[in-house]
């Protein structure tokens, strides 16, 4: 009996996603840094964000320059309930995701068929599109300043135990719970036949036709799914700075998550967005406060990524011949 | 009635202004099939090239000077980054334009400084002319007719030169480019500068009716990628016509929601016609 | 295994290298969230030169509480959701009490909710809509700049007199831009003037020609706007280009240096309203300014603008009221900053400042420029001439028009 | 029992008409081939029938059902599979992994979110049978684009075989192939042919006359002529079009 026990112990033990999670959880109590909550809390909310991207860039190959408008609608739609309809966290959090999953998989009807710059010159259009919704309409969504006044709430089980959810540090839990989930969630949805056959299409498409699968199908829920999870990355994002704001559907935010993706080495790693999201975050933050012309270093950042090292750092610390299977 | 044949000669006006913007757009697009999120901060480079120069040559002379700048700019992004990700994933390219123009746009702010500037036009066509139903600003006028001569100047290369009836056909099917073997990088350097090019001359020419500052860059970029998602991607007449319709519905409806027709046309267009009014299938399914 | 060590060594090395706050030594530390990049970056260079300048004041008298002054800056990118962000790094990590900068209001909005929530003061230093001290008005937040009701009742009755009473509207659509229009429209039906049109200009446009055609035909006397930052650079030299100033007179409601500065001597033309002049003939103004030109030699812009003055006015506020409170608890600053009035030898400008209690807004002088023809201009910055001034008690608005209410003090 | 049919069968690009009024009758349990000078629309045909591209008019039957306009993936779960004459694989995923889409396809798998793929026995030991049966045993885990062009040949034929279809349509199976190799595939697809009717596009006569049931000559678009090798052989009409042509 205990060799299960022990084997299905070596088995965690062995899987990064402990010690990633592990790491996460201690994050609070390393000195200096730790102080930081609410930085902490958005890293894990930008890591949840990249996984969830990477099933459709890493594991189907579908190039989306849109997708942080996904993002900005679960936001967007969790504030509007909160302020207009239901109070309260888990109601607001639930329709928050829905909403923004059911407008990425209107979006992925349309452009499902598509591929290759195509694809990624529709995702653009109606990133863009959404924005322009979400910047101009100020009754419902608060125009350009944005829509403020969304606190968090308490949860738990009426009866037993309630957590509040105002103070960063059980927000910060909170986040991390709902992302390790994530994570096993998505590394079992990328590992699943449903998994393989996203792989398939990405290597090719046309053979994965003729072997008798849907592809456009499979691509449409690729690009769903990934939206949920930018939804639910949304709504967290609202719940942590209290307010939703416009910029981050525009199509020059939406970068930041495919070069997290990049960064890491999600193209070859499952960890790969989650490495690419921490350092882009810290890094993107620690750089405009370093010098006042930021931005050259950031726009040199990129170049020197996607020439040099477009596998990412995964990419390079697990040099394999030619293998571009994800784990 | 006289109102509105006043916004259509405004918008006729400014659409061939744009047309020239997207014309460089849908090239690279169409071509080399890479987004280039540069052509923004090469449209402000036009116009910072031309105000420096302005100050020794002069419109006429900087005009040239600068377009050949840029184009020379254009060619040195091509060779060094953008070379290196043809037929990877799209995104490369996307991403690495976009590292470009950041960079660039620090650039601008480093080297010209962080206030805006201003230039005005030549003496000789500044000032205001009487069109009988309005007064219109004669800098336009005749911004429009050196677009229309830019404009006329691009079809001629791409309809009567070797060169051009190469580009055109790797607009349209990039397979067929793919034969040309030897000369094919040699043709999309040449493309890249061109791209520049028209996005410099279209910088020189709006200098002077836009304030001159490192974002006027950003200005530029969606109204061509809407144009291009209008006309269609890599069609010459396709920006045109794009351009045409963009400056005349926003200058018909001067108003709250001018900023939003381009928008709902783009989502008619895709919804109805994703290829774009003159696009080609072939590109699409590729 | 030994791939995972070298990944959570990156992420911790960059994390320690991230949180590079200096040892807690003597220091009393002001967090300033303004734009080094994005539309208003010009903007945000000038306003931090002022609180430099007050800065290096107060520390070379000796500090505050015996402590010296510094100021974290971070670049706010003219992005609420990136403002708000640093504003809670200064916060928790650099563990600011002070905060300062926001140019734009959405920037400005969304610093404030975050100020509010933490309990740390912010100074709202250089935007103008109404929101700020209006619908979005905390007890920890204070606005420098007047609003756009000041501005309109000291600008728009000398513009009725002096011009005429036809007055065409462009409108930035967005909140600023409303209550500018807002305001002046209460003037011009008070003086019953004749309203001959409005344009609402979407927020990004850099195309006014169209708007420009509509105002003309209106034969206005007056074309007021309250239009702002990158657009109105654009709309300025538009209306240059298409000959408007000669047909009818120019108004912005609020006029920054910045863009006279940008536009150049021939295209600054019209009857503005705006904040600050540098050439305000008082000895304090003018020492500012000589000191201005000695700190910061060879910079862009030669002579101070609104932005600095604001910028410098708020750090020094900031540091006496510490100062008179005797604490850096932030609910004693606040009691000390509610109700206190800057003398006129002080103020640099015409008249006292008084800082009021139940919003939180500078009353201050509103001051109305007659911009310059080229061949009147001393140098390149001489771009306008101060025609009259208006006193901030006058024109403020009442608790009547805007009823605010703040939250207690926090604790 | 003809397996499928085609009924004026048209398709044209532009001016050009490369599937022109096409009656095609493919006998079940046989091995049909269509020959034809480049450009008489054999492609065009393989095309139209697998679904790639949607005939101007005219009606595709197989089994009796009407399949002229369904998408690939329809076509191919009716039982119609095709190997592609341009090697058509995942050339970055091992050998193992290339089979193991089609099985799993085959075997209806697909639609499973949070099952493991690695726990599929029936998937996993189908793909190690017909790895087996293809002789490229040891080689499992090769990486594709790393193998030499006959054993890429072999598993280009082998993927298609994944479904286990009742018509295969061969795409100049021999093109690229040494003299030592044809006769290797020539082997595997003559025992095929006992479990698969197959329609066949070949240029090299001597494989074609050798293996095949019945033969249709394709020439401008149109079926010049259909018979058995020997009929079409004695065919002048063939000959001065077809085969004089050639020599």
């Amino acid at each position: 009996m205990n060799s299960v026990v022990w084997q299905w112990c070596r088995k965690i033990l062995g899987s990064p996603m402990f010690w990633i999670a592990g790491f996460f959880a201690i994050f609070p109590f390393i000195p200096y840094i730790g102080e930081f909550i609410s930085m902490g809390t958005e890293v894990l909310i930008w890591c949840l964000f990249a996984m969830g991207f990477n099933i459709l860039l890493g594991y189907t190959g579908l190039p989306s320059f849109g997708h942080g408008a996904y993002f900005g609608i679960g936001a967007y739609a969790l504030g509007i309930t909160f302020k207009h309809l239901i109070q309260g966290v888990w109601i607001p959090l639930i329709l928050g995701v829905l909403v923004g999953t059911l407008f990425t998989a209107g979006v992925g009807l349309l452009i499902a068929r598509k591929r290759g710059i195509y694809f990624a010159l529709l995702t653009i259009a109606f990133s863009q599109m959404f924005f322009f919704v979400a910047f101009r309409w100020d009754e419902v969504t608060g125009g350009e300043t944005g829509l403020s006044g969304v606190d968090r709430m308490s949860v738990g089980i009426p009866s037993l135990f309630s957590i509040d959810l105002s103070s960063g540090l059980n927000y910060y839990y909170f986040v991390l719970a709902i992302f390790a989930v994530s994570m096993l969630v998505i590394w079992r949805i990328v590992h699943s036949p449903f998994g393989r056959v996203l792989q398939a299409i990405r290597e090719n498409e046309v053979r994965t036709k003729y072997v008798g699968y849907n592809t456009t199908a499979y691509k449409w829920a690729s690009f769903t799914l990934s939206g949920l999870f930018a939804s639910l990355a949304g709504c967290l994002h609202v719940l942590l700075q209290n307010a939703a704001f416009p910029e981050v559907l525009e199509w020059t935010k939406s970068g930041d998550v495919v070069m997290m993706t990049l960064l890491g080495g999600g193209m070859v790693n499952f960890y790969g967005s989650i490495l690419g999201a921490s350092i882009f975050i810290i890094f993107r933050d620690l750089l405009s406060s370093f010098w006042e012309s930021w931005l050259l270093l950031y726009g040199s950042v990129f170049v020197i990524i996607i020439l040099f090292i477009p596998n990412g750092i995964l990419g390079i610390l697990t040099q394999k011949k030619g293998r571009a299977v994800l784990k | 009635m006289e109102l509105f044949l006043c916004y259509l000669t405004n918008g006729i006006v400014n659409g061939l202004i744009y047309a020239v913007v997207a014309l460089g757009f849908t090239l690279i697009l169409g071509v080399m099939q890479v987004i280039n999120f540069s052509h923004g901060l090469l449209f402000a480079f036009g116009a910072y090239f031309s105000f420096s120069l302005m100050k020794y040559v002069g419109f006429w002379i900087a005009l040239p000077i600068s377009c050949f700048f840029v184009g020379v700019m254009g060619i040195l992004i091509e060779r060094l980054a953008v070379r290196r990700v043809y037929g990877k994933n799209p995104l490369f390219g996307l991403l690495l334009t976009f590292g470009i123009a950041m960079a660039l746009e620090e650039v601008i702010r480093m080297v010209w400084g962080k206030p805006g500037h201003s230039v005005t036009a030549p003496d000789f066509i500044a000032g205001v002319v009487n069109l009988g139903i309005m007064y219109y600003s004669k800098y336009r006028l005749f911004l429009a007719g050196l677009s229309a001569l830019v404009i006329l100047l691009v079809w001629i290369f791409l309809e009567r030169t070797p060169y051009g009836a190469i580009i055109k056909a790797g607009a349209h099917d990039s397979e067929m480019v793919m034969a040309l073997g030897k000369n094919l990088p040699k043709m999309r350097t040449l493309v890249f500068g061109l791209g520049a090019a028209l996005a410099g001359v279209a910088g020189v020419i709006a200098a002077p009716i836009h304030s001159i500052r490192p974002v006027m860059g950003t200005y530029v970029l969606m109204p061509a990628f809407v144009i291009v998602v209008l006309g269609g991607i890599g069609s010459f007449w396709g920006s045109i016509i794009g351009g045409l319709i963009f400056g005349i519905s926003t200058s018909l409806y001067p108003g709250r929601f001018t900023d939003i027709i381009p928008y709902v046309l783009m989502a008619l267009i895709l919804l109805w016609r994703p290829r774009g009014l003159m696009g080609e299938k072939s590109i699409l399914e590729v | 295994m030994k791939k995972l060590v070298t990944i959570l060594s990156i992420v911790l090395l960059s994390g320690l290298l991230w949180s590079q706050s200096s040892p807690a030594e003597e220091v009393i530390k002001i967090g300033v969230v303004s734009p080094a990049s994005g539309n208003y970056a010009d903007h945000g260079a000038l306003e931090r030169r002022g609180m430099q300048m007050a800065v290096e004041e107060l520390n070379q008298a000796g500090g505050v509480l015996g402590k010296n002054l510094q100021l974290v800056a971070e670049d706010s990118e003219t992005n609420p959701q990136v403002a708000a962000r640093k504003a809670r790094r200064l916060i928790e990590v650099d563990k600011v009490k002070y905060l300062m900068g926001g140019v734009s209001s959405s920037v400005a909005i969304a610093v404030g909710e975050v100020a509010q929530r933490y309990g740390v003061i912010f100074f709202a230093t250089n935007q103008n809509s109404d929101t700020v001290t209006g619908k979005y008005a905390h007890r920890c937040v204070f606005r420098v700049p007047p609003n756009m009701a000041m501005a309109l009742r000291a600008l728009g009755p000398y513009i009725l007199e002096t011009v005429g009473n036809r007055w065409y509207f462009l409108t930035h659509d967005y909140s600023w831009g409303w209550s500018g229009t807002r305001w002046a429209r209460n003037v011009l039906k008070a003086h019953n003037g004749v309203d001959v049109g409005e344009s609402k200009v979407p927020l990004g446009t850099r195309d006014f020609s169209a708007f420009l055609i509509k105002a003309r035909a209106t034969k206005p006397d007056a074309l007021v706007i309250t239009v702002g930052g990158v657009d109105r650079a654009a709309l300025m030299e538009q209306i240059y280009e298409f000959g408007i100033h000669k047909d009818m007179t120019v108004v912005h409601t609020l006029y920054d240096y910045e863009d006279a500065w940008a536009a150049g001597p021939k295209k600054n033309v019209g009857i503005h309203g705006t904040e600050w002049y540098y050439d305000i003939d008082k000895p304090d103004v003018r020492e500012f300014v000589q000191k201005y030109k000695k700190r910061w030699l060879g910079v862009a812009i030669p002579v101070p603008t609104q932005d600095t003055a604001n910028g410098y006015l708020a750090t020094r506020e900031l540091g006496r009221a510490i100062q008179r409170a005797g604490t850096e608890n932030v609910a004693a600053v606040i009691k000390a900053l509610e109700g206190h009035v800057i003398p006129e030898s002080e103020s640099l400008r015409h008249g006292p400042i008084t800082i009021r209690d139940w919003d939180h807004q500078f009353i201050c002088t509103y001051y109305v420029v007659r911009s310059k023809k080229p061949s009147e201009i001393r140098d390149r910055a001489d771009l306008c001439e101060i025609v009259k001034w208006v006193p901030g008690e006058k024109t403020a608005r009442t608790k009547a028009e805007n009823p605010v209410k703040l939250e207690p003090y926090p604790e | 029992m003809a397996i499928l049919q085609t009924e004026n069968l048209t398709k044209s690009f532009g001016g050009l008409t490369a599937v022109d009024h096409i009656n095609l009758v493919v006998e079940a349990n046989c091995i049909t081939s269509i020959i034809g000078p480049n450009g008489a629309g054999k492609t065009t045909l393989f095309n139209l029938i697998t679904g790639i591209l949607k005939p101007d008019s005219g009606k595709i039957s197989f089994g009796g059902e009407d399949i002229t306009n369904l998408p690939i993936h329809k076509i191919v779960s009716k039982g119609i599979s095709r190997s592609f004459q341009v090697l058509n694989l995942y050339d970055e995923l091992s050998v193992e992994e290339n089979i193991w889409i089609g099985i799993q396809a085959h075997q209806g798998h697909g639609k499973e979110l949070f099952s493991h793929v690695n726990r599929l026995p029936a998937v996993k030991e189908r793909t190690y049978e017909i790895i087996r049966v293809i002789g490229l045993a040891g080689k499992e885990n090769e990486t594709v684009k790393f193998l030499p062009y006959g054993e890429r040949r072999l598993l280009e034929l082998a993927l298609s075989l994944t479904l286990e279809p009742s018509l295969l349509l061969l795409d100049e199976p021999m093109s690229g192939l040494g003299a030592d190799e044809r006769p290797r595939i020539l082997e595997f697809i003559r025992d095929l042919s006992q479990r698969v009717s197959m329609i066949l596009v070949e240029h090299d006569m001597d494989a074609v006359m050798s293996i095949s049931e019945r033969i249709a000559v394709m020439y401008q678009g149109r079926l010049l002529a259909e018979g058995t090798p020997e009929e079409i052989k004695q065919n002048d009409e063939v000959q001065d079009a077809y085969l004089g042509g050639l020599r």
